[in-house]
């Protein structure tokens, strides 16, 4: 079995994005994907803090402290950049503008519902930013995480136990093992790692897994 | 490459269907987007709502497109204009449909329906005829209108300058409705007076950026409105 | 009796305006009122249509198509001016940022609804624009108009006869007869055109009027 | 003649109650008031609620004002931040109460107050622990939460570019809440790098037009805020 690296799992949720798609990249492992569009294809970039053509970071020295991303982490701007306040990002957010939000994810379920902001931890403080905006409000989420938890657990469940990001709202799941669609009729594998086979996968998620007719490989 | 622009009129306003919602920019003669509004004429959608401020001046543009009898309802704030004839006509007729909407309400249905939100209580109208029927809430000592979002299937819609990402400046108070509009429908139409490369636009003085816009064809010299 | 000219009403309200206030002028008689603000007042014109420091009429041939006020006339900026679209224009004027509206009236109660959109006439059809919601928002909502109408009836009533734009809103009203303060207590005449009493005044009028300790003689 | 400048920043905080609600720009490092901060910290008032994105990072600025026991409440959606430590510990010892709203939230219930809107519906929070004990209503095949106005007594915010009248540019995303928070208090302070002769701003270009500001405070080389 050839479990994808983080890297890998961001490469092979970038090959999905079509050109010219409005995304936004969520916190972690999802903000490596913009390493990985593949040449060719024109993405632009959303952030929540008011750009729009969101460019890659500068060259060391050459930072902006008044341009920074939603990780408070120095940007540029991409020729065809705009800027707005915070109310106007939230518009596109909200208001289905963003074609793909492809987020970090604790827990998915087999309906869609994702958590992704508190583990219901009471020993320090909540914090949850643009996190439900973005998965109440984008055209389609996709979650991008490994697999299980450190600790081996099923990330992938009938129902999350961690306190919800947004109900049914993740159409499409990127992880090291496999990338599977939420649809109406379940989950369904559209890949698995090579190596893998559905009883293994099934045994390392916490929800019901159905094989496509056509699944292929995981590859990137 | 992301290219909004299209090679013409028509391929501008293809695909508009029958029964269609079409927001339309302007406000007075300023911003109205006079080719689309032809092209939308020349298409041959009917049934449609229209939502504009206005409802046509003379018998060109908008009032053109009523007299022949292809728009079912009109919302707007202010159907009656100096040199407003063909919609008193039809509306004596009782050949068309008003839904008669506070100027701020409009505006901000549209910017709901944009945003993303449910319906909103505004203090427009509590207390008035144009609130009969409507649910009231009273809010810190208030009372307050729900009013719910406006969603165009098109936007119609004149700038100033864009790239082919479809970001837009406008010019003056040929600004009015338009930012707002782009936002609130679902394909939105832009006809530009200039088309400039990518970059050109200072990303700080964008005023609709390219994510609300759809389609984009340039008209460099535009007819005037209301004539 | 010397009743006041149109202008003169204008002129009368203009001289309560302070300096630097932020104002709308309602179509018709109070676009007048720009004119005559005292020398020195530098007062803030905003426009629904997208305009804050909207300045005068520009000289014949100079127009500028898309440069208009809300009444379709064109206009000039002042220095300092801002343009603005119609979404925040009305969050201005909603959210109780504009501190002066001063608007034609049809009618106006003893409790300060204001009537001023429509005659109830149903040959021809209902426009509202922006009224409602500026009398709905304005800090200060002052009326100008003739003290009856053409007929001799009163304007100033109990009770509107005419559909409302918006109830309790008007603390002020111009006429051409007199000034009169909407307060809890009721109408109270601040100023009356030199030469009419009370009674006189009155009899022109649909409420019952109270004359200030304090009042003087209605003069430009 | 109407000019919002004042002398000092004493002047620009003058008045401020105790209880006040603060509403203060910035995200992250970027718009952060540092002067301001500094000028309310010593200006005194307390017991104020404080409407921020971050609850402030290290242990100066808004983390100083919170450590010296002045703020009762905040209204934030990301407490913590890369270097936040004084929330954490008034949060372990029960010192600060928390209200946790989601950004866009955050950041419409401001705009809400500024339109001078009564509330409104968001999907956003629906079905998730943040929406519970709020009114649940089902709009369009959807779960919708309502959300009241956020409106502040004082705003606190940081501009590139002013005029006498108020009227003020950004720098980049250094702009995030201040235009709404702007709008949504009844004092507008505003600390600008540059302050510029009347009609120097394109009147195109204004962000935020002065009717939204109350007090102009020039500070050209404000402190780099999070240090």
């Amino acid at each position: 079995m050839a479990p994808l690296s983080r890297d890998q799992i961001a490469a092979r949720a970038a090959r999905d994005i079509p050109d010219g798609a409005y995304v936004n990249l969520g916190i972690g492992l999802p903000t490596l994907v913009a390493n990985y569009v593949p040449p060719g294809r024109e993405v632009i970039y959303h952030s929540e803090n008011g750009i729009l053509g969101m460019g890659p970071a500068p060259p060391p020295g050459r930072e902006n402290p008044d341009l920074i991303n939603a990780s408070k982490q120095h940007v540029t701007l991409a020729p065809g950049a705009a800027i707005f306040h915070h109310t106007d990002a939230f518009v596109m957010m909200r208001g289905g503008h963003i074609e793909y939000a492809l987020l970090g994810g604790m827990q998915v379920s087999m309906t869609g519902d994702l958590a992704n902001w508190s583990t219901d931890d009471e020993t320090f403080p909540p914090a949850v930013g643009g996190a439900m905006d973005l998965a109440a409000g984008a055209k389609n989420i996709w979650v991008l995480m490994e697999h299980t938890a450190r600790d081996g657990a099923p990330k992938i469940l009938e129902r999350c136990t961690y306190p919800l990001t947004a109900p049914a709202v993740v159409s499409r799941i990127y992880t090291n093992l496999a990338v599977i669609d939420v649809t109406a009729e379940g989950l369904v594998v559209r890949e698995m790692a090579p190596g893998l086979d559905l009883a293994a996968l099934q045994g390392k998620t916490g929800a019901p897994l159905r094989l496509a007719n056509d699944w292929r490989p995981l590859t990137v | 490459m992301l290219d909004k622009r299209v090679s013409s009129l028509a391929d501008a306003v293809a695909g508009i269907h029958d029964g269609a919602t079409i927001l339309i920019g302007g406000f007075g003669n300023a911003g109205v987007p006079v080719e689309l509004i032809h092209a939308l004429i020349d298409h041959g959608a009917r049934n449609l709502t229209v939502v504009a401020n206005n409802a046509g001046v003379g018998r060109s543009d908008l009032a053109r497109l009523m007299a022949m009898g292809r728009v079912r309802k009109i919302v707007c704030s202010y159907p009656r204009s100096k040199g407003s004839v063909v919609f008193e006509e039809l509306y004596a007729a009782r050949r068309i449909e008003l839904e008669l909407v506070p100027q701020g309400t409009l505006s901000e249905r549209m910017r709901a329906a944009a945003a993303g939100l449910g319906g909103f209580y505004t203090p427009t109208a509590a207390g008035t005829k144009l609130a009969e029927g409507k649910e009231i809430r009273h809010l810190n000592g208030r009372d307050y209108v729900f009013e719910a979002p406006l969603k165009g299937d098109v936007a119609l819609i004149m700038a100033e300058r864009a790239d082919r990402w479809g970001n837009l400046t406008y010019r003056l108070t040929a600004r009015n409705f338009a930012p707002t509009m782009a936002a609130a429908a679902d394909t939105t139409i832009v006809q530009a007076r200039e088309i400039v490369e990518l970059g050109a636009i200072d990303p700080e003085a964008v005023v609709t950026p390219g994510i609300f816009v759809d389609r984009l064809i340039h008209v460099p010299n535009p007819a005037p409105a209301g004539v």
